[in-house]
């Protein structure tokens, strides 16, 4: 019922971790893999090491989390021995890279190539570090950035991650599109604050962060219905999922495959094998035989 | 209050151990296990893991001075106030006519532990030196230091193989230096006795969503940091690698600084 | 406790009644304010008359509302009785405006001002109106509007109302603030939407619309730090207060005033009587004397 | 489901109550007091407030084909879905020995009223033809007809003062057009009998927050639909005003389009 095929790759079921979520290490990585996800994605990776930020790193609100982790990565350069790892991940494994100018994220895809992973996201939508926007603060910038990368990702898709922090979805997926992406991921988190009164301060060391879980879904929702009618590409649509109920919601938006983040804490790390064996009931009790018939379903 | 949300906690009495080492009561009560931490935040500093030595009555955590967070907490004054959230990870098991084997900073979730063995326990605890020891008014206190200013001179894992020989216990806990615990497992595996270790590793969320804890499969912060002996021995990285705040693999050398 | 003032407008608490939550008629906007409300915000005003859009108009999900209904009023022209009636209101009178082009809201403001409301938002932030962030999608744009209007206004302060559906809120307030903005409302909703698996279908008629409530706050809180680090100018922190400690998180992050909306759903109709009494407790539990003490407290 | 979203529910049974109205059984049960009423979305065509015509098995609600909306709600067929949320708002109080007053499409929330009354009431249906009557299978009904083709000719607040004259009722119920309430809270305050309305206005989100169904200083939807006489008459818009689409205040003959 619930294999599914995205970008010719096959999945046992739409279901990706989603970037940053445990993903540091392939062992966590390949135990995700074999708790029921249909497909894993790394945290991302960057140019140089980083230690990320101070902690706080995180906290919950009412109704969802909010993170600054400040993508801390040991950089690409000693990437080496977790990729040679992973070529053990049991379900298709899509890389995630960012960096601070088109040249990081060229060498870095350069460095990938190799291990060939079954897709590369780039994520232009982190929230958590100072320049972390920059390549999504106006299409044209999107645009020659997707362009460049794709010229040297050759066969492997490329993935931009799109924020909405942004004043218009349609433009920056249009913008994606036009530099050649193979397929959409919406969303990242949406950048908020969770302030403690008695403390006086924002409890993140770095103030900011972003908003993911409940919370994010309906902004997610809109942003995956929204990119699939400016592009027509397919989308993984991530944010704020953590039922079998959800993840439809996000197939009849528009997305192909569903990431999961947040949900992981919220239902547990079953969460894969509790949410697909909710779509399954959902699609036998609506006699659904398979994802393609609903996908993209609530446009028109 | 929501799971991964500091609450800000009033101290009401702090309890020095030892010229490195305060005991921090707090005016909050918490449902907790021996062996769970919390995550303590000092507004404007930084939010660390904390072993909760007591939630008996108040919850009370111990903290030795090691580093600059640390610091600023045992500098801290009663009246002050300091974020809590928690309890999380899994927390040590419940079996009397037991071992416990401390060094240093491991032992407030001991101690939190033998509060609830009724005496049916030993207690063993090393460091270097006499004046890093900690909770030796407790009369049943067996010791060991380095430098022999204190109890035996020499290893506490000396002590461990001496009572285990002496008479055979259902099962050995241990927390401290993980090499110190990688002893203790293969003392404990030579004899034929259960044991648990209580690792520590950097964290961040503390609720197993960042990976920033990882440890072979294993997620401490979720799945620990108890981890019994049958997990650490399928477990690649313990008593060798952790990760470092930027992820990387690192030996245990490597991580310590050389401390270790 | 909580009397204070807003550009030179005496209140008797900080609780300002959110424009469009039950402000379109003279005899609830009169009530809310008997019902303690500090402030009442009238529902905004337009060009021309708007039927609005078909129902569904709101469909509440886990952690918020999601509205569009699309601007319906009578229209400036049609609002003379209405603003008579408004001089008997008890409490400070906001009134808030919208338009297609300068020349409308210019045109709208030349009508208000013989009425003298306390002051005039500027709805530039409204997502359920095919161009209703036309004003917000570029920083030059938005000061034009502001610089426009405030030469009209005479001596009522103006208050563009900021949409977090931007890629920089620094941006925005700042262009609000050279245009010659007295004070910052933020924000209005983030566009989202809600699909009903079941009826395969968003929910809304018009599709998209606007998160407000509990979902909201944490990127409300952040837009109003962020809009104080910019800018300095007075805020009304609007978006998912429902207590008096998301009340008093609002203001340490810098508002001056507290919009208050979904409250009245969550809340019910006395809200802003159990928000204020919940700030007195708070603050005399913390020793607070003024609400001036602890306005953007989370800064630095 | 979370109080305001809409869930979708399977049309059970269709019956036919005359050539214009149809009261449709759902698959739901629903806890609601006669006067309350939900919202009922027809995915891609519009979103209506209903009375509820009994919520003591399944949820039932009967619809008169007046518009686009209504019109679509009586071509649905059993085992079709439409989307429910509610209830919402205040319904009648409940005295037994009532009379209730009902006008043309009125009558659904009076009919549920009426069943927990155990026949300890009266009730008057007026209507423009017989045709146009409803619920005439129940015994005790008594009509009126503009045309007399059934029942009293004339109104059927001429019905309402015999039988106050006959015996005077603890309270009178009303729902139907408005000025018909208006006519018959006249006529209960000249004989000093209490009285309860139900009132229509535009209504988008039934919750009380969009400000779309004020009359005076009430919120129908939220305050109402169902208010006390000693309400009404302190109500400057009752029987006078009601705001269009666009909130402008029209006369009930402008917002009715003539038709009242
Ligand atoms: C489950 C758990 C329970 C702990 N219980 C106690 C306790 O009861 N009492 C106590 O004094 N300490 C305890 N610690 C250690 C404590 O969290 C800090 O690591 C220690 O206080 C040093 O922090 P620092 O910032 O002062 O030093 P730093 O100079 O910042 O760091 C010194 C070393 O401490 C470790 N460390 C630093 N930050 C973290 C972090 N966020 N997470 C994990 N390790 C870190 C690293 O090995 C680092 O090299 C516990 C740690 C863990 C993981
Ligand atoms: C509390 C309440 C209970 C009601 N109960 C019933 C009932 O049990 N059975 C029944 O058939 N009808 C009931 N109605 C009326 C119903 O909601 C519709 O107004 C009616 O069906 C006409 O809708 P339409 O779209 O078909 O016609 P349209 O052509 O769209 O409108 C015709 C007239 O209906 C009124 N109307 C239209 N839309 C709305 C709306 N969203 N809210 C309020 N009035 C509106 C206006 O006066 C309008 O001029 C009730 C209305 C209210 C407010
Ligand atoms: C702790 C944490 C770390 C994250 N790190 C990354 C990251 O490194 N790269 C990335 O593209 N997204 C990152 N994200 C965003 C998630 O991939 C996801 O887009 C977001 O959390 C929304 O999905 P959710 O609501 O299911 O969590 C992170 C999210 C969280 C909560
Ligand atoms: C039903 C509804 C109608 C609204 N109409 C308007 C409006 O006309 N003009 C405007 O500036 N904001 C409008 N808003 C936005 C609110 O004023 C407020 O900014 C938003 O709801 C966030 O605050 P809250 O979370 O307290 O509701 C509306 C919001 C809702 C829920
Ligand atoms: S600290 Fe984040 S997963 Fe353990
Ligand atoms: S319908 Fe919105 S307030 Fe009544």
């Amino acid at each position: 019922m619930l294999p599914t095929e995205f970008l010719g790759i096959k999945l046992k079921n739409p279901l990706v971790l989603a970037s940053g979520i445990l993903g540091t290490s392939p062992e966590i990585l390949i135990r995700m893999a074999e708790s029921g996800a249909g497909a894993v994605t790394m945290k991302s990776i960057g140019p140089v090491e980083r230690e990320g930020n101070i902690n706080p790193n995180i906290v919950e609100f009412d109704c969802g989390l909010l993170n600054a982790m400040g993508l801390p990565g040991p950089g690409y350069k000693n990437m080496a021995g977790k990729m040679e790892e992973l070529k053990n991940c049991p379900v298709p494994l899509f890389a995630s890279i960012y960096g601070s100018t088109v040249q990081d994220f060229v060498d870095i895809v350069k460095f990938l190539r190799e291990y060939r992973p079954a897709a590369i996201e780039l994520d232009i939508s982190c929230p958590n570090k100072d320049d972390g926007l920059s390549f999504s603060a106006d299409p044209e910038t999107t645009r020659q950035l997707v362009s460049e990368v794709r010229k040297h990702s050759g066969s492997i898709p490329v993935i931009p991650k799109l924020t909405p922090n942004t004043s218009s979805i349609p433009l920056l997926a249009e913008a994606c599109r036009k530099g050649g992406a193979d397929a959409l991921n919406a969303i990242n988190t949406a950048s908020g604050m969770v302030i403690n009164i008695e403390a006086r301060k924002p409890v993140l060391k770095y103030k900011k962060g972003g908003v993911s879980g409940p919370a994010l879904k309906p902004i997610a929702v809109r942003c995956v219905y929204e990119s699939y009618e400016a592009t027509g590409l397919p989308i993984i649509g991530t944010g704020g999922v953590t039922t079998g109920r959800d993840a439809i919601e996000m197939i009849m938006a528009g997305a192909s495959l569903v990431g999961i983040g947040s949900a992981l804490y919220y239902r547990g790390l079953d969460a894969f094998r509790l949410i697909a064996g909710e779509m399954e009931e959902w699609m036998k009790n609506n006699n659904i035989d398979s994802l393609q018939d609903i996908t993209g379903a609530a446009h028109g | 209050m929501a799971k991964a949300k500091p609450e800000m906690t009033r101290i009401l009495r702090i309890k020095k151990e030892n010229p490195y080492v305060k005991t921090i009561t707090l005016d909050m009560k918490m449902k907790a296990e021996p062996g769970q931490f919390v995550m303590i935040w000092l507004p404007g500093v930084d939010e660390k893991p904390m072993s909760i030595r007591s939630s008996n009555e108040n919850l009370m955590i111990t903290v030795e001075a090691r580093g600059k967070c640390s610091e600023a907490f045992t500098c801290l004054k009663e009246g002050n106030s300091i974020g809590v959230r928690g309890p999380y990870g899994k927390g040590f098991s419940h079996v009397k006519d037991c071992i416990m084997v401390g060094g240093g900073i491991g032992m407030p979730p001991l101690m939190n532990l033998s509060e609830s063995m009724d005496g049916n326990m030993r207690m063993l605890q090393g460091a270097r030196t006499k004046n890093r020891l900690i909770f030796t008014d407790r009369h049943d206190m067996m010791t060991a230091t380095d430098d022999g200013s204190e109890g035996h001179r020499g290893f506490v894992t000396d002590l461990l193989e001496k009572e285990i020989l002496k008479k055979k216990p259902r099962i050995v806990y241990t927390c401290g230096p993980e090499l110190m615990m990688v002893k203790v497992m293969e003392i404990c595996k030579r004899h034929g006795v259960g044991m648990e270790a209580s690792l520590e590793r950097y964290m961040r969320c503390g609720i197993g969503i960042c990976g920033s804890c990882v440890c072979g499969k294993s997620i401490v912060c979720l799945d620990g940091p108890v981890f019994t002996m049958e997990q650490l021995e399928k477990n690649p990285d313990f008593g060798k690698h952790a990760l470092s705040r930027s992820a990387k693999k690192l030996t245990l050398g490597e991580y310590y600084g050389g401390k270790e």
